[in-house]
Order: structure tokens, then C-alpha cells, then sequence
């Protein structure tokens, strides 16, 4: 049998509806399954309505689908905000007794979420109960689910996590009369790879790539990245601070990796927009710096707490003038780990600044990821040593073939080291000299032929067919799904994914789509801003493009719908 | 020993003939080799404007970065290494204008770095706009109309956020200007020094003369210690410009704050795989 | 007569049950009522925040602008129709944090604007990270090791930019609250209303009881005109924190001082073509 | 006699070479010359090296040229530094004797400036002096001279004026022995057209698109601008304020064109870098703004007082997220008017931001501008009419089918206007809903259509041209002379300058160069943004770029030069 079920909880933010999801993750990751969660919550601390959908399947699952097979409602509104979405036989559990619940297209079962879980001892663990609940239905074994609880909740006292059992016990009992259809017998197996959502990811990624300082201003969907380098800051050397505002956080960063710490900000669009000016300063010192943009709707502060992928265009030509600097747009959250360390390596060793641009949907989202994140063995240093001998022939911008030039560090030897946003002699002097600006000018720009080598190829499925769909970012998931349905469907499509965005892998992209029939673009914004650097750096233009710009993530079946009706 | 003439560059010197900023360069060489600091130590991190080129006419490590921000690079920079004598060079507008925002939450964060605020209440380097330290109603070609802003008062508006050193000084007085920034370089945290400075291009208003008609030392029984005696000072009413050691109060800055930094410098640490390693096995998310 | 049912809005809440935040908006409405002031006169600009979504609470103007950039906005309201009657609805990172130099020279530009901020210490709507006005050592999620930082103090910072109001509320004390916003009202020029504000959600420091515990109005016989004695008041280090008018003293407003807007505002001109004619004609460069 | 010829006057910052070419500039338009002067200023108040150039022609002139007939050094520096752009037999007049001077290839004359100034009455006059100097070799009548300096100095005191005229009459004695090869006789004409920079053009543009309220930060190039705009407004009812930074600037604008007045900010690259999230506000909220960003050459501080076209892309897709937005570059003083004045009723009319892209060369060059700036006799009013009997039916963002939405004023009449910059509903109140997302997304999008309308096709000359070279903003003038020369030369060559270049005219540029058989773009950056723009809205790859980023302006020669070479 072929498991693929999907099951949305749904309450108030505050109502602890990420914990249940949590919670239900968890113990199907423990069973060897397959699973992700995405989380779908408003700008708001308490009130309104938030949800968190999980899909549990026996084989990989990579991105959201919009049919629910259960729903879960921990307030009355849930259920109206969702039943359309429920596939035929689908199963509602509700807090009350709806008049208008009593169609025969899906089932509803009343379930006092609160009622039980005061009898465990507190209307707050109303979430625990209808995690219960729902697993019970699945058919998950109840002592995993205590398991899970017991290691989730190990920081509690003894009291509240005997109560967080008892709410669990009683959401088994509470279903005990009822069935769903789509219950299986849950074989336990080991659990495959790891559960990470793509924030972690990338945090992990930053340590891999040694950084050790980081300085940021709250922005979601960006604070996640931060909170996870907090958490593992304790044991690590990292220092972490919290700027007046954005400007200075990445001015900070500026400041650290000048006196030779890796560093790093992340932060989403509005605050990657105050950054920009300090972008061209990284750029003009040459001082390597790393800017996590985890994108959300806009313009101005649009919608918060949602996913876009509507910054790749501004990322590449953000600040004034023109510079060398690489922008990496991972899809997976193993992608945000190696394409994070990858960053610090590469501005480092090219003395550019790099763009990761991420997005709500890939950071806040539970993933299982199968890869292994390893810790590197080393961390290469590109810093130049002192030369004792002859400490005042440094010079930190002296013109080389590569655009390199040594870098050295104040105040760590007798070298001096002398840096200047004013377009600067080759010792780091102001100078308004034609031909000096000319020589630093193609000095910046000369980095660009090795930084091409380093620029990885978009990865394909299928590429000999007919049609490709293309993405970028976090669409991977969806846009695989997408190709294997049609494909299915008997459709000669491939796919193909692209992360490493800037400087343009011209060459490969060309390639692959020169001997496609036709091509559309994948994307979670309005202008088709990868068919426009299509475009731009190959010349093709791409037949049609799937878009969504609603701050929900795509989905596998919107894809195939709408590219079906494409073609049509 | 340090003598002035490490200090000395060869850069050839941007500024006006008989900018007070000359001055301020001959305090701050003669300071630093007082404290027998050597250049390689020391880093100055400058923002953009005249008084933000002052450490191309110097010997030294610096960072010359955008108008405004020289304060968070300064931090940054700090907590990266933080047995560097950071300090920095900038302007009125640079500082207080552009930069208002750093200037608070440095403060708050007692960042142990040294300002040499450079202020010409005037725009220098853009040709003389008015600046938030002009003088209400100072007339400029850009306010024809004159200035309508009470002008900011940096010593009053330091001691309130809690600095703990706060001075001010006078570029026609290289002596005790020289002195000042010993003891801000000395003060563990942040200090900030407004250095009044006369711009012979644009500022016809604070002159040279002006100030000298009005600059006096502070009284010698001034208590350094007593915040509100400060702010006194700060913000007195008649026509005198008290110069010297408002106020002076040491706690532990920022980077005294920060555990891990007590033993060794950021920068000194070495990458060290089995952390990471611990890391990605510890359990769930 | 306007009441406050004419401020009442529709629109759903989005604050958390108990939150600090309706006991300031009821008391803006009893404040606006009680000047007699209609909604279509009013203008209420806000940042990004919990404070900043205040507006959508009320019945009235209003521009819910840029996380910190709700004065210059306002500025630049009150510039083109100085007749308005211009509030700020801010909270603490907002004002303080990402606003923090607006908020110092529109301070200096004494812009007739009456400034709510809405002072829980802490980020509501991030989700709990430290603010400007977070106490040293004080723990959140994002500062596991506590506040490395002396909390702003914006009375204080308030006081010695120069502002002419300058006043602390509690949103626990409505009343009196309300009073003061008309006070901060019916003063011409910047009035600052820092409003102490418990967030149930995350300061689990601050709370309403930690507040009750420590208010209490400014004596009777404070002198609101004596700037020295509302610093006092205001850098107390004791544990009482006074509520009340710290200070008041008027002064022409930016909008008072600017020539042309003292007949008509900036929107009730019309454009009158022989005006530019006459440049146009007007010889020379 | 076709006259063209070029004098350059260098010396020191703060030796009042800009008064030197002022004066002399005005003499020649008021003899009814054509006339070009060009600044060339570092970033110091004092020392240094400046110079103007000056072209001076009896047709005419668009551009600078690179060989020089004249020479006047105030200080010894400038002779060492111009002495190659001298063209054969030209002549240089130096404060001292040289020894290197007795060069074959050119004649040196001595004047001691400073000298002859002091007789006059000061050493400060020593660029009066050379004015005469120039003046008089070139054959200008010196009662001409004196009236020029009556009219310009006319608010001196007597005697400084005397003092004037005094240095004035000495220059032109100083070299009475001395001949220049190529002057002329000047037969007095009435003048040609109007003498203006591209700063003073554009801030006459603003007036005539009402501009009531100006808050800038002071930003080379772009103070200039706000410098004329503040002369003006001692006569016509605007407002400017000094922000304490380019944020406050950009949302004090922001904030005073919501409340009804028409607005603008002046500012250069890093200034707009720090205004890119107010952009994104103004979008979000659909407030009308104008943004001049004079460009200079970056990253980062860069060249402070030097020219450069390297914001192009970045403006076009600054700030997060996606939205309309209309970009201008003039390419004129004239263009620079009229296209300062569409943009403020564009901006009106359609509620989109509007970014006027200038640069240093065009700012603060003295051109002779023929065609006529008239002051509208109306300007339009496009805010809606408050309905008293129905206020509360207002709704600020209703939906409509062109996406404009009935713009009322804050505290104008009974109705209340909200706005916001989460995404909203018709009312203005923050929503979540991912339909009114949509809804509101397409309605800001659906502005596009009628605005593309709005965009005015390229100019070309020679059409039908084998070769095309085409450029935008500033460089217009070179790119025109540039054909012109090619032409004479033989080469069937047209020129294409576009002005409008946001949103890109597709179909007329795709038109205009689909007939051409090659095409080069002509730009001052590295990257050839116009060509990248042009491959991604076209679909058409340039030849060959004619670029240019050292941060001088670009001349005709130049371009010539470069396209023989490539076409070789
Ligand atoms: C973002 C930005 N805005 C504006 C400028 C232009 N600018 C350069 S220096 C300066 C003001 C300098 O004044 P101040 O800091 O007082 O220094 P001074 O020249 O008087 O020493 C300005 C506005 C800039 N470089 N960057
Ligand atoms: C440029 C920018 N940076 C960050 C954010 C994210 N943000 C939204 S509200 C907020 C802090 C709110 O704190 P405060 O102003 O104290 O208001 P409160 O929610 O506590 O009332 C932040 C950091 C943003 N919207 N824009
Ligand atoms: S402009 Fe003023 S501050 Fe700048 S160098 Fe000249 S005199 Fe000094
Ligand atoms: S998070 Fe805090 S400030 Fe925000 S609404 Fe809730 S209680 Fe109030
Ligand atoms: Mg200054
Ligand atoms: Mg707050």
C-alpha cells in the first residue's frame, strides 16, 4: 500500500497548533515514515487562525498537496475556512456540533478538544489531546506517541509532562469508537534521515562554514535562522547581537569579518532593503559578508508571516553601481546547510559578499531530510599572513590577474591595514585618479571568470523531454512532484531546479533549455523574474509561466493544473 | 617609546588651510604615541565627511566606511577582536545626523570604543548645509531662511543614555584636547569626545574667535562622578562653553560583558569540527 | 459633541486578551472624545508593531506606515496640512529601536505631533526579543544570557534633545492617561507620552502588579517649566517610577515657524502658473 | 567659419574656477554662440585639481570633446595634468614659467594670474582674471565681458564689482601681444535659446509639476537640484526640509503627498539604497512620489563628484517585492524639465512611485537649451472629491478595473482615508486573506497597461541605418555627435536615445533595432545594463558596448574610436 495522507490542524494562534503538529511529525519521522509540516500562521500573537498541515506518506514527500484527508479544528472556524479542501470520505473532528456540517461528502466527529484536556488538568493542553486524537486515527501506536512526548518535553517539570501524557491518553480514547478510512497499520521502522526545517538548516550551515559572529534585527520570516544560532551559540564560539535596526546590523558584520571573524545577518525584504547600502560597502572594501534574505510577500510589509520568491531580481541588483557577488537560492533544507558553509567559503576566499535568498515556506517548514549534514573536518583560511620584514609594503588592494589581492588583518601583526568605501589606491587610499578607478574597477570584475567556475549547474530530471518546467529556490519540491504526475499522466516533461542564481550559469541553462520544445518557468511571484533572467542571459524565452503570489506555498497540483491547461 | 612621527603619513592632506581639523589630527598623534600605543595596534573607523579623512592623514589600521556608519563597524570590529584600541573619527552631521541611531545604542551597549566627534556645525565636505549641531537660525546657502531646529546638544544627550565618559574639547586646544582622548582611550567603555573645531569655509558664525571668546575649562571642583552636575554643564544657559571632563564613570562595557570574549579575542579561536558535530547529533530539533 | 462611540471601529482586534494595548486605546478614545475632536480631524500614524496596528482600532485617518518611520511620515503630514491633528501611535522598538533617530530630530524640529509610545519593553509582535527599553539581564529567547544593554530611557533622552512635553502614562491608569494625551495634545509642538504597557505575552518581568507596585503621580509640587528637575525625576534611581507631566514648556512649533504655512496650508494652495513665468523669465542662472 | 572650439581653465578647488567658466560661458551665449561648460571638481573643498571645459561653437554643441585649443592653469598642476588633450599648435597659459614647457607641439604663454589679480585689488580675483584672459584671446568684446560680470555680480557690493571689472580689464591687457590661432571675429547675435544646467531644468520640472514639499539629505550630485529648488521657493509656495537622513527624507515626502501636496527627494546612489524600503511603502500604499537619483560612480561612496549610469537595473527593481513603477532618464536640460513635470503627474495620476534617473555630467554641465520651457497653464488635480453624503462608503483601495483607486485626503472633508502598508483590504485595514492578496496584487499590476501607454517611444535618427547605437539618459548628446561624425565618415549609422525606460518600451525598441543590422549600446557602466535590459524585454543581444566608468563623461571621439575598433 501506498501511504499519502494529509492532515491539517487548525486553531488560534496561541492555541499551541505548531507544537501538535510538532508533536505528529515527530512521532511519524519515529515510525519511519515520511513526512513534512508546513506551517501557515498570521501576524498576530493570539486570536485569528492558524493551521499546520502535515503530510504523512511511506515514500518521500517533498512539498504541500491541497486535498486533506483530516482536519482537526481546535476553534469553530477552522472547519469553515477548510472544508472545502477536504478529498471525498474525509474526516472532520470539531469542537461543537455544526448545523451545516451534515454533508455526505466527508465525515464530521465532534471531539471537546478542551472538555478532555481539562480533565487532564488544563484547557491548554487541548493541543496534546487532539494530537492524540488524530494520531489514534492514524493508527500510530500510542506509547510512540508518549515517547515523543517524553523526549519533546523533557526540559518539564514531572507534573505538567504526566498532564501532557494523560491529554494524550484521553485523545486516544476520545476516537476510540471512530474510525478513518485511510488508517494503516503503522510498521515501525527506523527513522529516515533527520527532521529539520530549512532555518536549522541553515544555521547548521553557518557554524559548518565557521561563523562565528553574527548580528541581526528581528524581521520574520528571518528570525527563525537567528533563534536557531541563539540556541546554538551556547556552546559554540559565536557571538550574536541584536542591532538598533538593519543598517547597523550589517554594518556590524561588516565591522567583525574586516578584523578577521566569518559573519553573517539574515533578514527579509524590508531589511534587506536598508542593508543594500552596506551591500556596495562589502562590496567596495572587498570584506566578505554573508545576508540570509528569507523572502515574504511584499511590497513594504505585505504580508509577514507568508512566502514569496519575489526579491531575485532586486538581491542581484541591489546598491548602487555594479559588483561581483554570488546569490545562492537553496531548495531543500540539506541544500540550506551545504549552500550556507559553501557562502562563508566562497566570500571569503573571493572577497565578495553573498546573498542566500531563502523564504517562509522553506524555513519554517518540517522537512525529512536524508542526506548527511557533516561537520567539515577543516575550514580553510584565505587571510595573508604578516610579513614582519616588510610590514609597509602591504598593500590591501594591490591589482592582481585574479582580482585578489592579500588579505591581512588590523591589528594582528605590523601590518597595517588600511580600507575605503571611496574608490581607493592600491595601499586603500582615497583617489579620484581615472585610471586607478579604471584598474579597481576591472580588478572587482576580474574575480568574476574564477567565481563563474565556482557556480554549480542547475540539477535536471528527465532532461530529454519535451517540456521543462523550471524552478529556482524553494519550488523544488513542488516542481519535482509536479514532473513525476505528468510524467505519470504520460507527459514528456522534466524538470529543472536551479540554487546557484548569480552570477548566471548562462552556459548550462542554455544548454538544457536549447533542446527543450518548451519551457515555463516555476515561480512564488508576479513577473516571472527567473524567465526574465532567462531571458536576459541565454535569450530564451520561456513559453508560459506558473505562478503564485498569494504568500501560500505552491503546490505539486496547482503545477500540473495549471500547466495542463496550458498546454490545452 | 611611540613617537609623533609614526604617526606620520604621506598621503597628501585634503583639508582647508587652517581647518580646525589640523588640530584635532596633532591631538590625536600626540595622544596616541602619549599612551605609547603603536599604530599597528590601534584602528580608527571613520564614516564619510572631512573629519571622517582623518585616518588617511594618520599611520594606522582604519576602516573609512559609509556616512553615518563608522559606530556599528566599530562594534562589529571590537567584538570581532576586542583587544584593539578602536577608535573613531567622525563628523557632526556624520555622527549625530546620518549616524543618530548608533550614537544612541552604542552608548547603550557601552562599547568600549573612543569618538572624536569633529564638530563644525556644518555640513564640511557637501559645501555647508546646516548640520544638527548648527546654531537656530544659522543661515547657509541651503537654509537661506536660517536654521529651524533647536540644535543637538551631543553632551546632554550622551549622559542621558548613560555614557559613562563624556568630554568635550576644543581643536585650538591641542593640549588638553590631547589629554581628553588619553583619558577616553584609558576609560574602559564608550566615551565620546565633541571636539568643537572651526570650518574657515563654511561655518562663519563659530569661529575660531567665537570660541575662544567662550571656551573655559571646567571648574576644578566639578564632580566627574555626579550625573546630574553634568547635565548642568551640559546644558547651560548663559554664553560659556565648559571644556574638559564632564563626566566620567566606569562599568563594564560590552565585550567585558560577554563571556566568551574574557579569555581570548573571536578572531582567535579556531575552528573546531567536533562542536558542530555535537550539534548535529543532539537529538530532535 | 463627539463621544467615543464615534472612534469605535469594526474592524476584528488582533491584540492578545489582557494586553496592555486596549487600556491605551480606551483611553485615546476618551482622551479625542473629551477634546470634542471629530474622527475626520484626526490623523494617526503608526509604525509596525503591536502599537502600530492601533489605528485599525479606531475610527479615524490614518497611515500604518514603515516599522520606525512613522515620524518622519507624520512630519511630512503635518508639513502639508499643519491643521491636522497629528498622533503617533509607536511602540517602544519602533520609536526607540528602528525609529531612534527620527525620533530624535523631529524632537529638535519640535514637529507638532503628539507621540503614544506604547512601552511594553520588549517585541510583541516578533515574538519576544529584547527592545530598547529591555532591563539589563532580562531574559528572553533570543537573549537566553539576558540584556547586555542599559535600557533606553526616553524621558530622560526626551528631556535633553529639548522636547516641550514630556510625560509617562500607564496603560493600567486610564484616567489619568487620558489626561495627559489631551495635555499632550492641546500642546503646540512634540509631546512625548511614553506609555508604560505590560505585554502578557512575553515580559514576564514587567507585569501589570510589577507596574502598580511601582507608580505613582509626580508630587504636586513638582515645576513642570524646570528642566533639571524633570531629569531628576526622570534618571531616578529608585524604584518608583513617577507618572505624570515631567515637563511642559512651549515654544514655537517647526509648522509655526515656517512663513509661508502661518495663513493657509501647504494642500489649499493652488498652482499658479505666472509664479513660475516670473522664474522662468528671471535672467541668469 | 564653423567655430568649435574647447578651453579648459583649471586650478584648485577654491580658486573659483566654476566662476571662471560661469563668466565666460555667459559671454558666449550672449553673443548668440552655442556653448557647453563642463565641471570637473574632486571630493575637497580646498586644493586639489578642478577644471572646466568649455565648448564653444557657432552650431550646436551637445557634448564634450577630448582635445583641447586652450589651456588657462591657475595653478602649475593643471599644466602637467591636460597638457596631452592639447590639440597641435594649441595654446596654454601658465601662472609660472616651466622648463618643460618649449614643446614644438604647443605654445605656453605666462600670466601671472595672481600677480595681475593683485594689482585689481586681491589674488582672489585671479579667475576674473583669467576670464578676461580667454576671453580676449578668444576675440571677445570686453564691454561684453563687463556687462556679463554687471549681471552676475549684481549683488556685490560697488566696489568688489569695480574690483571685478578692474581684474577683468587687466586680463585682457595681459595679452594684448599675444594671438590665438583660432579666434575669431564675433558678430554679435542674439542669444540661443537658455543657458542651463540639467539641476536648475530639472527643479524648474518640479514647479511645473506643482511641487509643494522637498525633504532631501544633502547627497552629491543631486544637491544641486535641491539647492535651485530652494532658491525658487522664496517666491512659490514649496517647503524644504533637511531630513536628518535619506530615510527620514524619502518617508517625509511619502507622508506629506498622502496628506496632498506633490513631492519629491533628491538624492545620489547610496542615498536611494537607504530609500529603497520607502519606495516599496509608497508602491504598497499607492502614494504618489518623485525620486531623482543623480547618479555617480559607485559602490559605496565611490567617486563622490564624478559622473556615472550604473543604477539602472537596481532602480528598476528596487525594493522587496513586485510593483509598477515609472523610470526616466533625461537626457537634456530640456528633457530633464519636462520630464520632471510628467513625472509628478504620472505619479499622481497613476499613485505609482516615480524614479527620474540624472547624473553628475548632466547636473552640472551649462548647456544652451533652445527649445522652450513653458509653465503649464494648469496642472491636473486627480484626488477624489470627498462625498459628504456618504463618507463612511469610502473605501481607499476599491477595487476597479484600471487599478486606480479614488485617492481622497486625510482631514479634507468627512470621509476618513486609511492606508497601509501590510497588504490590505478595499478599506485599508491589514488582511490575511489570500484572495484580497490577489485581488490586490492584480489591481496594483492592472495599472500597467494604461501606464505603458504613457511610455514614449526612443528617438532615432537614421533609422534605416545599418548600425545602431543606442544609449539612454546623459549620454544622448555624445551618442548624436557620434553619428553624425560616423556618418561623415561614410558608415551608415543611426542613434536611438531612450528617456523612458520604465516600463521598458519593448515594442518600439524591438521594432526600431529588429530592422537594424548590428546595434551597440553606448553607457557609462560596466555591465551594459541598457543591453541587458534590452535582451530581456526584447528578446535582441547588442553587438558590441560602447562603456565607459571611470567617472568622466563619455565623448563623441570616444565612441567613434571604440566602434572603428570593433568594427575592424
Ligand atoms: C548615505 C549618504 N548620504 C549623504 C552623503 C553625502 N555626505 C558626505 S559627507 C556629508 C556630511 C558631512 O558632514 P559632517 O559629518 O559634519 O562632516 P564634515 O565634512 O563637516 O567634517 C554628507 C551629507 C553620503 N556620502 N552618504
Ligand atoms: C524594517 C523592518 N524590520 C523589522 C521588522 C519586523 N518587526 C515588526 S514589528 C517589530 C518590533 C515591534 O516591537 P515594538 O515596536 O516594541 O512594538 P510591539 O509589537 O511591542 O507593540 C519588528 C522588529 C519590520 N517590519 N520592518
Ligand atoms: S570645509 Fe570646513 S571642515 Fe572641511 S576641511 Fe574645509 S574648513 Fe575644514
Ligand atoms: S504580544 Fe504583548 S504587546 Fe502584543 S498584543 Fe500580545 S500582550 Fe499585547
Ligand atoms: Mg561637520
Ligand atoms: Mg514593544
Amino acid at each position: 500500500m501506498t501511504i499519502d495522507i494529509s492532515v491539517l490542524i487548525g486553531g488560534e494562534a496561541g492555541q499551541g497548533i505548531q507544537t501538535v503538529g510538532l508533536l505528529m511529525t515527530r512521532t511519524c519521522h519515529r515510525a519511519g515514515l515520511y513526512v513534512m509540516a508546513v506551517n501557515d500562521f498570521e501576524s498576530r500573537i493570539r486570536g485569528g487562525h492558524s493551521f499546520i498541515q502535515l503530510r504523512i506518506s511511506d515514500r518521500p514527500v517533498q512539498g504541500p498537496t491541497r486535498k486533506l484527508h483530516m482536519v482537526a479544528a481546535l476553534d469553530e472556524r477552522t472547519y469553515g475556512l477548510h472544508q472545502s479542501e477536504l478529498t471525498e470520505g474525509g474526516l472532520v473532528l470539531i469542537p461543537k456540533d455544526h448545523a451545516d456540517t451534515m454533508t455526505q461528502h466527508h465525515r464530521c466527529k465532534t471531539v471537546d478538544f478542551e472538555g478532555v484536556a481539562k480533565k487532564a488538568g488544563s484547557s491548554i493542553l487541548a493541543n496534546t489531546v487532539a494530537a492524540g486524537v488524530c494520531l489514534s486515527l492514524l493508527g500510530a501506536p500510542s506509547d510512540l506517541f508518549e515517547n515523543v512526548l517524553k523526549s519533546t518535553f523533557n526540559q518539564l517539570e514531572e507534573e505538567r509532562l504526566a498532564q501532557n501524557i494523560q491529554a494524550a491518553r484521553y485523545g486516544y480514547t476520545a476516537v476510540e469508537d471512530e474510525t478513518f478510512r485511510w488508517s494503516w497499520r503503522w510498521a515501525m521502522a527506523s527513522p529516515k534521515g533527520r527532521l529539520i526545517d530549512g532555518a536549522q538548516a541553515a544555521a547548521f550551515g553557518a557554524l559548518a562554514g565557521d561563523c562565528r559572529f553574527s548580528a541581526f534585527y528581528p524581521m520574520s520570516p528571518a528570525t527563525g535562522i537567528i533563534q536557531h544560532l541563539v540556541d546554538m551559540a551556547q556552546t559554540v564560539p559565536l557571538v550574536i547581537e541584536q542591532a538598533e535596526d538593519e543598517i547597523a546590523a550589517v554594518n556590524m558584520i561588516i565591522g567583525a569579518s574586516f578584523a578577521g571573524v566569518r559573519s553573517m545577518t539574515a533578514t527579509s525584504g524590508g531589511g534587506f532593503s536598508l542593508m543594500t547600502e552596506g551591500l556596495g560597502l562589502a562590496a567596495i572594501t572587498e570584506t566578505p559578508i554573508v545576508i540570509v534574505n528569507a523572502q515574504r510577500p511584499g511590497p513594504a510589509t505585505g504580508l509577514p508571516t507568508r512566502t514569496a520568491q519575489a526579491d531575485l531580481q532586486f538581491v542581484i541588483h541591489a546598491s548602487q553601481d555594479e559588483f561581483p557577488r554570488f546569490v545562492f537560492a537553496p531548495g531543500t533544507p540539506f541544500e540550506a546547510f551545504s549552500v550556507t558553509a559553501r557562502a562563508f567559503e566562497l566570500s571569503e576566499r573571493f572577497q565578495v559578499p553573498v546573498i542566500i535568498l531563502m523564504d517562509q515556506y522553506l524555513s519554517d517548514s518540517l522537512f525529512v531530510a536524508e542526506e548527511s549534514f557533516e561537520a567539515p573536518e577543516t575550514v580553510a583560511t584565505y587571510t595573508a599572513a604578516d610579513d614582519p620584514e616588510a610590514p609597509s609594503g602591504y598593500r590591501r588592494y594591490a591589482l592582481t590577474d585574479s582580482g585578489i589581492s592579500p588579505r591581512a588583518l588590523p591589528c594582528k601583526g605590523s601590518t597595517l591595514v588600511k580600507v575605503c568605501s571611496d574608490e581607493h589606491d592600491e595601499e586603500g587610499h582615497i583617489t579620484e585618479d581615472a585610471d586607478i578607478r579604471d584598474a579597481m574597477v576591472t580588478k572587482r570584475f576580474a574575480k568574476l571568470s574564477a567565481m563563474r567556475k565556482e557556480i554549480r549547474p542547475p540539477e535536471v530530471i528527465h532532461a530529454d523531454s519535451e517540456i521543462l518546467l523550471i524552478c529556482w529556490g524553494s519550488m523544488r519540491g513542488a516542481m519535482t512532484e509536479a514532473v513525476r504526475r505528468l510524467r505519470a499522466e504520460g507527459l514528456s516533461c522534466g524538470g529543472v531546479h536551479i540554487v546557484d542564481m548569480w552570477p548566471f550559469p548562462d552556459a548550462a541553462v542554455g544548454e538544457i533549455l536549447g533542446k527543450a520544445g518548451k519551457f515555463f518557468v516555476v515561480e512564488q511571484n508576479r513577473s516571472a523574474q527567473l524567465g526574465q533572467l532567462i531571458r536576459q542571459q541565454t535569450g530564451y524565452q520561456y513559453t508560459d509561466a506558473v505562478l503564485k503570489y498569494n504568500g501560500r506555498p505552491m503546490c505539486a497540483g496547482e503545477i500540473t493544473d495549471t500547466i495542463k491547461t496550458k498546454l490545452r | 617609546m611611540v613617537s609623533t612621527k609614526d604617526y606620520h603619513s604621506d598621503y597628501p592632506n585634503h583639508w582647508c588651510p587652517g581647518c580646525g581639523n589640523f588640530g584635532i589630527l596633532d591631538a590625536m598623534k600626540s595622544a596616541l604615541a602619549g599612551l605609547d600605543l603603536p599604530p599597528e595596534k590601534v584602528l580608527i573607523v571613520s564614516g564619510i565627511g572631512q573629519a571622517a579623512k582623518t585616518p588617511h592623514f594618520l599611520q594606522c589600521n582604519y576602516f573609512h566606511s559609509l556616512h553615518g556608519r563608522a559606530l556599528p563597524i566599530a562594534t562589529g570590529a571590537k567584538i570581532a577582536n576586542h583587544l584593539m584600541t578602536v577608535l573613531v573619527s567622525t563628523g557632526d552631521g556624520d555622527c549625530y545626523g546620518e549616524g543618530g541611531n548608533h550614537f544612541m545604542h552604542a552608548i547603550r551597549r557601552n562599547i568600549d570604543v573612543t569618538v572624536l566627534a569633529h564638530n563644525n556645525r556644518v555640513y564640511g565636505l557637501t559645501k555647508g548645509q546646516a548640520s544638527p549641531t548648527s546654531m537656530d537660525g544659522m543661515q547657509t546657502k541651503m537654509q537661506p531662511g536660517g536654521v529651524i531646529a533647536n540644535p543637538f546638544n551631543p553632551l546632554a544627550a550622551a549622559l542621558s543614555l548613560g555614557a559613562g565618559f563624556v568630554a568635550r574639547g576644543f581643536s585650538g586646544e591641542g593640549g588638553q584636547l590631547s589629554s581628553l582622548i588619553q583619558a577616553g582611550i584609558r576609560h574602559r567603555g564608550f566615551a565620546l569626545i565633541d571636539i568643537l573645531q572651526p570650518c574657515v569655509s563654511f561655518n562663519r558664525v563659530n569661529t575660531h574667535k567665537w570660541y575662544k571668546d567662550r571656551i573655559a575649562p571646567i571648574e576644578e571642583n566639578h564632580d566627574e562622578t555626579d550625573l546630574i552636575a553634568a547635565l548642568r554643564l551640559a546644558l547651560g544657559t548663559d554664553d560659556r562653553i565648559p571644556t574638559g571632563i564632564y563626566h566620567r564613570r566606569e562599568s563594564p562595557s560590552y565585550t567585558d560583558r560577554i563571556g566568551k570574549l574574557n579569555d581570548k579575542a573571536l578572531t582567535d579561536h579556531r575552528y573546531r569540527p567536533e562542536l558542530l558535530k555535537a550539534l548535529l547529533t543532539d537529538g530532535y530539533l
